[in-house]
């Protein structure tokens, strides 16, 4: 470790009283050889740290946090995870998608290998007021790479849009100048390509003059919100700033929908921001919708394996997906469309369901999409 | 200066019965403050006690007996200390006497009102896993055995409504003209008795206390498992006798997610007792236990501790993480740690072994006798290992759970060093002034 | 322009197809300036295959010697070199392949490689090929050299042409001389279900779009058709149909086929974000499937009523 | 074992629209990122694992102007002992050929025993200044490679053919191999390691410091000239084929025949 902190000191390991709480929540450690909890042992007892880097399975990890969350100790077992992940990336020892992702990000500005000038072209048929070409507006709507790149997650952002507009929220997007938040890419380990893209993105928030970012993805809002530690601008999901114009008065419904609707809590927004009402809330609030919640949700939600750069790590663990799980849990309450409020559940939800050939019986959709469609 | 030769003694626990009854067979005068319309705390919850697995009541019941007939013991019940002034050997103390709305001294104990009284409440006695009535004696031999009325569901009080528990008493014992009324004491030293909160299992959604009937907590089981009133002793969850049982440890205590850091010290010991009753009562049950560390440390209990897993109750080194609802079972998450295996173990019972927490108002009790909380939130004692009973304010004692978590042997041991304490400074008859003297 | 030199490639004793590309281009090359048309034959025991050329070239010359047995840059370059110097040709035409790429570069002439069109401008020769991964084309001209070496992409010109050779067969006798620095051992056959879709021209992929595992015979049996490796998307592998060598995608492969027939594919954005370049076909009775965002030709309607046809009027074909 | 490992830097054009600059000869370069060269990432690993399997040291080479510093420090990053920089502006317009004579005049004067390119530039994709390079040291030479063992003075090399087949060949040494895609997983290089390496010295030499003369580079050395550059017809938005399964059949095999090389 040349003289700097050790893991164990650095997390406060030895505080560890390895009761299991973090490898029993973990949602991937019954089909994975992850488990954490023998990991953190394994930090705590080895000096040299090499056997525990071969681990295929360290990139197994969705970063979910309920390690975190549950560990009665107060320690981040996630972290630790990153952590390691991040000795091995600075090694350059990452698998060849992660290092794929980290080098399509650090070229084009997103984890997808898409090219800058594209990022835009989404929404090139819709006004919107563009900061990098001179606009200015109150509120930054930060679309993220997935919604602007993803055909699918393309109506999401294009709902959003007409949301915003519907409400008259006076608002503009970054265009091509947007980049990736970077949240995923410190969970892969690339703290330093994750310092750079902060430093540049709070640079361009400074440089617009930005004070209020409104986040399609919960990823980005996790990322704003907890690790850019700048106080000029205040980051909020859209599920927060939705809720909001609803108590309002300011967004109306004149739609019904009429259909049982569940919702997949997403991680980044529920167990790591605690952001759970919100989203309930909007959904309640549309027109026709029969709300139920999962037997499984809020701090019990079951993780869909999108984050902590799984999107991009051929993962090591085997048998029945979560998406997979959850689409039938859906099915059992009845449900007609499961709602989310995150790109990556979006994505991971929807192919579930058609790898289960349930298309026919259920929808995933994004709360967003269900909001554009009732007003 | 003159020393005061009462004592007051706060809670009417088994800690505080103990101290009262240790300082009245001295010859000395006890005022015994009760918050609850009677005496008998926690323990006289229990169906059993460990290791022994003598039953609860029957070693706590000719104690509350002996406090209610000691010609040296005042019983103040459904009360509380509201103010005390002074100092060492001489305090003064404010109770409120909170109204009963039934005359303790005309009442006989009868269950006549109760049978009439058309409003069900649940029975705190029972954990709220029975109902009784609006108006109701605590539960059998009481101590005062004597009726109260809830006013929170009384139809009169609340509406006007009705009285029909007035014209059935024959000694003509209730009297809804009752209000809250004040009384002062003066004695010379305190003892500190209030004891625990079980932990609050809703602070743990993980675990689903609250959302499914079938996950109870270590108290709602002592009551399911005590014979003679509630349940006859049937283990039975909606009708059904349980088959796969899972003991969690730990619940509430050393978790710093809820701000408890600290070992609960009964919990380890209570869930052996209970898991044996399981086997004992349902010899088909599969009874497993999920623990962190085990800490079987007293009298007999590394023994009990044997003895319950070779009755075939499985322990399992892992803190369970989650419970959630697979069909009409639940699914309990955890790792074996010894083995490394990760577990889905259904249960149709599982009991969370909820920790030992301060009293909600423990901190506003501290602010009336002066006292400051420890790092965990209990009283805190004049030093931790050479003068556990007193307190920085002089005259003032701890004893029991109100101290930090312990059983009942150390409660009850505990007890009567505060009885010692106090009769140490009744026989020294004076007090000398001292300019570090606190004053309350 | 005056002779033209062929470079035949052939291994195992077959006369590989990008000769005859290279045939048909050099026939029309040397039809345009008055040339010859010149095919060479290194190797040994080759006289089959020399036969075989006589149709096609004005003259074939034969080197044959043992040492030529297998391709070998080293003893290929001097015989060619040798050759080059003796002939004067104004023009050598090599494949750019595995073999033509190890032996163009030292030949010591004035070479461009990987040649999608050739043609000659007021006599001179200009050469057509990609730059930046296909994105853009470029002329190259040539200067100031008596003689030139092009590679020449395969499956760019036609195989099949006019048959003009005057058929002359030529063996001759060089002095080879003894290999010192390369020596040939062996070559490994792709091992038997080892696929590698990442290097497949054509690639018919298939999705969950196919219902059941039964089914993706029906599939596998296109792509044989069709001269492709059978590819499929993840959930294809994840339900264990397929192994994972199979599945292009994110955590699967990135392929770069010049023909993706997609079957049954929706197109999640790890799956075409992962088809590089190439033209795509996609048959898919959603019309809202992503995957015809990426398609260059759609098929909207359902998979089974398709590919029954296709495999049929395929095996016509194939039948002649 | 010493390695030389040359890499190039180019214009990740995989996702870009590309457009030809005004001289028709390039194009614009503005807007696009670059980076090195995919074959010479896996030469760089190859060398480098070489290195760590049979010791000695990995020395970096590439062309160009500051720029392509970024690729040597990649080359740090990996575990290259050493960066050198040819540059001068005299070699603008260098063909393969005489990139290999630049190339050829530096390594003459250094002590190596392999020598490692990329088999092709995703840029001109030319995939001849190793074996180019090879001829004017008067060494051997395999292409496409995909493997390497070294044996006692030579190296076994399995080439990639096509069609998933491969050829072992035994090759003396010294030689130059250029190195195909998939020989082995290039490391990824993180920001952390570049920052380290940001201060390590790159030699840099110009036609001067080689001993060269300008007519022997550039354009002037050169026997091939980009002419003009244009772009290929662009590709259509989608074409909806007919939904009539025999149509839609007759269609797909043409665009099998015109597209695929089906025949």
């Amino acid at each position: 470790m040349d003289g700097e902190q050790s893991l164990t000191e650095k997390y406060e390991l030895f505080g560890c009283i390895q009761c299991g709480r973090c490898s029993a929540g973990c949602p991937i450690s019954l089909n994975s050889a992850l488990n954490i909890r023998k990991l953190i042992r394994e930090v705590t007892v080895h000096q040299v740290l090499e056997p525990i880097y071969e681990q295929g399975e360290l990139w197994d990890c969705t970063t979910c946090s309920i390690c975190s969350l549950r560990c009665p100790r107060g320690l981040k077992p996630h972290e630790v995870l990153i952590s390691i992940r991040s000795i091995l990336a600075e090694e350059g020892n990452v698998p060849a998608t992660v290092r794929d992702a980290l080098e399509e990000t650090f070229k084009h500005g997103n984890p997808y290998g898409q090219i800058r000038s594209k990022r835009f072209e989404w929404a090139t048929d819709l006004k919107i007021k563009n900061f990098s070409q001179g606009d200015r507006a109150e509120i930054l709507y930060f679309v993220g790479c997935a919604p602007s790149y993803d055909p699918r997650l393309q109506e999401v952002s294009r709902a959003l849009v007409k949301t915003f507009t519907q409400a008259e929220v006076n608002f503009g997007i970054l265009g091509n100048e947007e980049n990736c938040c970077g949240n995923e890419i410190r969970r892969m380990g690339e703290e330093g390509l994750f310092e750079m893209l902060r430093a540049d993105n709070i640079k361009l928030f400074h440089n617009h003059e930005i004070r209020h970012i409104v986040t399609t993805s919960s990823h980005c809002y996790n990322t704003f919100k907890n690790e850019y530690k700048d106080d000029s601008f205040k980051a909020e999901h859209y599920t927060i700033f939705v809720a909001e114009l609803i108590q309002k008065g300011k967004l109306s419904f004149s739609k019904e929908i009429k259909k049982v609707v569940t919702y997949q809590d997403p991680c980044f927004l529920g167990k790591q921001n605690g952001v759970y009402e919100e989203p309930r809330f909007i959904l309640r609030s549309i027109p026709g919708i029969t709300f139920v919640d999962f037997e499984r949700c809020r701090e019990r939600s079951l993780c869909c394996e999108g984050g902590g750069g799984r999107m991009w790590i051929d993962a090591s663990d085997s048998g029945q997906r979560l998406g997979e799980v959850r689409i039938r849990e859906a099915i059992a309450l009845g449900a007609e469309i499961i709602a989310t409020a995150c790109p990556f559940c979006l994505l991971n939800l929807e192919d579930a369901v058609t790898t289960i050939g349930l298309a026919d019986k259920i929808q995933v959709r994004d709360i967003i999409e269900l909001v554009a469609e009732a007003i | 200066m003159q020393f005061n030769l009462n004592t007051l003694v706060v809670g009417g626990g088994i800690a505080g019965i103990q101290a009262a009854l240790d300082i009245a067979d001295s010859g000395h005068k006890v005022y015994l403050v009760e918050r609850q319309p009677s005496i008998g705390g926690h323990m006289i919850q229990l169906d059993t006690t460990f290791p022994t697995l003598d039953c609860s009541e029957c070693i706590l019941l000719p104690k509350m007996t002996l406090v209610s007939s000691h010609p040296y013991i005042e019983l103040i019940t459904y009360s509380e200390v509201e103010e005390v002034s002074g100092y060492i050997g001489n305090f003064k103390v404010k109770i409120k006497k909170k109204a009963r709305y039934v005359d303790e001294n005309k009442c006989m104990g009868c269950p006549t009102c109760t049978e009439y009284c058309p409003i069900k409440i649940p029975d705190a006695h029972n954990e709220n896993l029975t109902t009784t009535k609006c108006i109701y004696i605590p539960f059998p031999q009481a101590v005062p055995n004597v009726a109260i009325v809830d006013p929170a569901y009384c139809l009169f009080l609340l509406r006007r409504e009705c009285q029909i528990c007035v014209p059935v008493c024959k000694n003509k014992a209730i009297d809804f003209k009752q209000v809250d009324h004040f009384v002062e004491v003066e004695v010379g030293s305190i003892i500190i008795a209030t004891g625990y909160d079980p932990f609050d299992a809703r602070l743990k959604p993980e675990y689903g206390y609250g959302i499914y009937p079938n996950v109870i907590t270590s108290l709602e089981l002592e009551r399911l498992l005590s014979p003679p009133d509630s349940t006859q002793g049937l283990i039975q969850i909606d009708g059904r006798v349980p088959k796969n049982v899972v003991f969690i440890h730990c619940v509430g205590s050393r978790d710093k997610t809820v701000g408890n850091e600290y070992c609960s010290r009964v919990c380890c010991m209570y869930t052996a007792k209970h898991a044996h009753f399981i086997k004992e009562r349902i010899p088909d049950a599969k009874v497993s236990v999920f623990y962190i560390d085990m800490r079987a440390f007293g009298k007999g209990s590394e023994q009990f501790y044997e003895r319950v897993q070779k009755e075939g109750v499985f322990y399992h080194r892992g803190s369970v993480s989650e419970i959630y609802k697979k069909g009409d079972k639940l699914v309990v998450r955890a790792e074996d740690t010894l083995s490394g295996e990760l577990i889905e173990e259904e249960a149709d019972l599982v009991v969370l072994a909820t920790g030992l927490v301060p009293r909600k108002d423990a901190t506003q009790m501290m602010r009336i006798f002066n006292i400051s909380p420890d790092s965990d939130g209990f009283f805190l004692e004049r030093h931790i290992k050479l003068d556990p009973i007193a307190t920085l304010t002089d005259g003032v004692f701890i004893a029991g759970c109100c101290q930090g978590p312990k059983d009942i042997p150390d409660t009850v041991a505990q007890a009567s060093a505060a009885a010692a304490k106090a009769l140490s400074l009744i026989s020294k008859g004076e007090v000398e002034a001292e300019v570090a003297t606190t004053y309350l | 322009m005056g002779r033209i030199f062929v470079l035949i490639e052939h291994r195992k004793g077959a006369i590989r197809d990008i000769t005859w590309e290279m045939l048909i281009k050099g026939r029309e090359l040397a039809l345009r300036s008055g040339g010859e048309l010149t095919a060479l034959l290194l190797g040994y025991q080759i006289r089959n295959l020399a036969e075989k050329l006589v149709q096609r070239a004005d003259e074939v010359l034969v080197v044959e010697d043992e040492k030529l047995s297998n391709f070998n840059g080293e003893i290929y370059q001097r015989v060619l070199s040798k050759l080059i110097s003796e002939y004067k040709p104004a023009l050598t035409l090599i494949g750019h392949t595995s073999f033509g790429m190890e032996l163009a570069g030292q030949l010591e002439l004035p070479i461009t490689t990987d040649c999608i069109d050739l043609c000659l401008e007021n006599g001179a020769l200009k050469a057509v090929r990609q730059m930046y991964t296909g994105k853009v084309n470029a002329e190259i001209s040539f200067i100031g050299a008596p003689s030139y070496i092009v590679t020449v992409r395969p499956d760019v010109f036609p195989a099949e042409g006019q048959q003009t050779g005057r058929g002359e067969i030529k063996y001759l006798s060089l002095p080879i001389e003894e290999i010192k620095y390369k020596k040939f051992i062996e070559y490994i056959e792709p091992a038997v279900g080892e696929v590698d879709i990442t290097r497949a021209d054509i690639l018919v992929s298939v999705g969950q779009g196919i219902g059941d595992k039964k089914n993706i015979s029906m599939i596998a049996e296109l792509s044989e058709l069709m001269g492709g490796v059978l590819a499929c998307s993840r959930p294809i592998v994840d339900k264990k149909w397929l192994p994972k060598e199979r599945q292009v995608g994110l955590s699967g492969k990135t392929v770069k086929p010049k023909l993706y027939l997609a079957i049954g594919i929706s197109g999640a954005f790890q799956h075409i974000s992962q088809i590089k370049g190439g033209h795509i076909i996609a048959i898919n009775k959603d019309p809202r499937a992503p995957i015809f965002g990426v398609a260059d030709y759609g098929i909207v309607e359902d998979l089974f009523k398709i590919v029954p046809v296709l495999t049929s009027k395929l095996k016509e074909i194939k039948a002649g | 074992m010493d390695i030389i490992v040359c890499v190039k830097r180019v214009p990740d054009t995989a996702g870009a629209t590309i457009e030809i600059a005004d001289d028709a000869r390039r194009i614009r370069e503005d807007g696009l990122v670059f980076d090195m060269n995919d074959c010479d990432k896996y030469a760089v690993e190859e060398a480098v694992g070489l290195k760590k399997k049979y010791g000695g040291s990995v020395t970096a080479i590439a062309l160009g102007t500051e720029d392509v510093e970024d690729i040597l420090r990649m080359c740090f990053v990996t575990g290259c002992d050493e960066g050198i920089r040819l540059t001068d502006k005299a070699f603008q317009g260098s063909d393969a050929v005489t990139i290999a004579r630049i190339l050829h005049r530096l390594i003459q004067s250094m002590k190596f025993d392999l020598i490692l390119t990329g088999a092709q530039a995703t840029d001109d994709g030319y995939g001849q200044v190793g074996s180019a390079l090879a001829e004017l040291m008067g060494i051997s030479h395999a292409t496409l490679v995909i493997g390497i063992e070294i044996l006692d003075g030579k190296a076994r090399v399995h080439r990639e053919l096509e069609g998933g087949m491969e050829e072992v060949v035994e090759i003396r040494l010294p030689a130059v191999l250029t190195i195909q895609t998939g020989i082995n997983i290039p490391r990824y290089v993180s920001i952390r390691a570049l920052m380290k390496v940001a201060q390590k010295e790159i030699k840099v030499l110009d036609l001067k410091g080689l001993g060269m003369r300008e007519e022997e580079v550039g354009e002037s050395g050169s026997n091939t000239s980009i002419e003009r550059l244009f772009l290929p017809p662009l590709t259509k938005e989608m074409e909806i084929l007919p939904s009539d399964p025999g149509e839609a059949a007759t269609r797909v095999v043409k665009i099998l025949k015109d597209k695929g090389g089906l025949v």
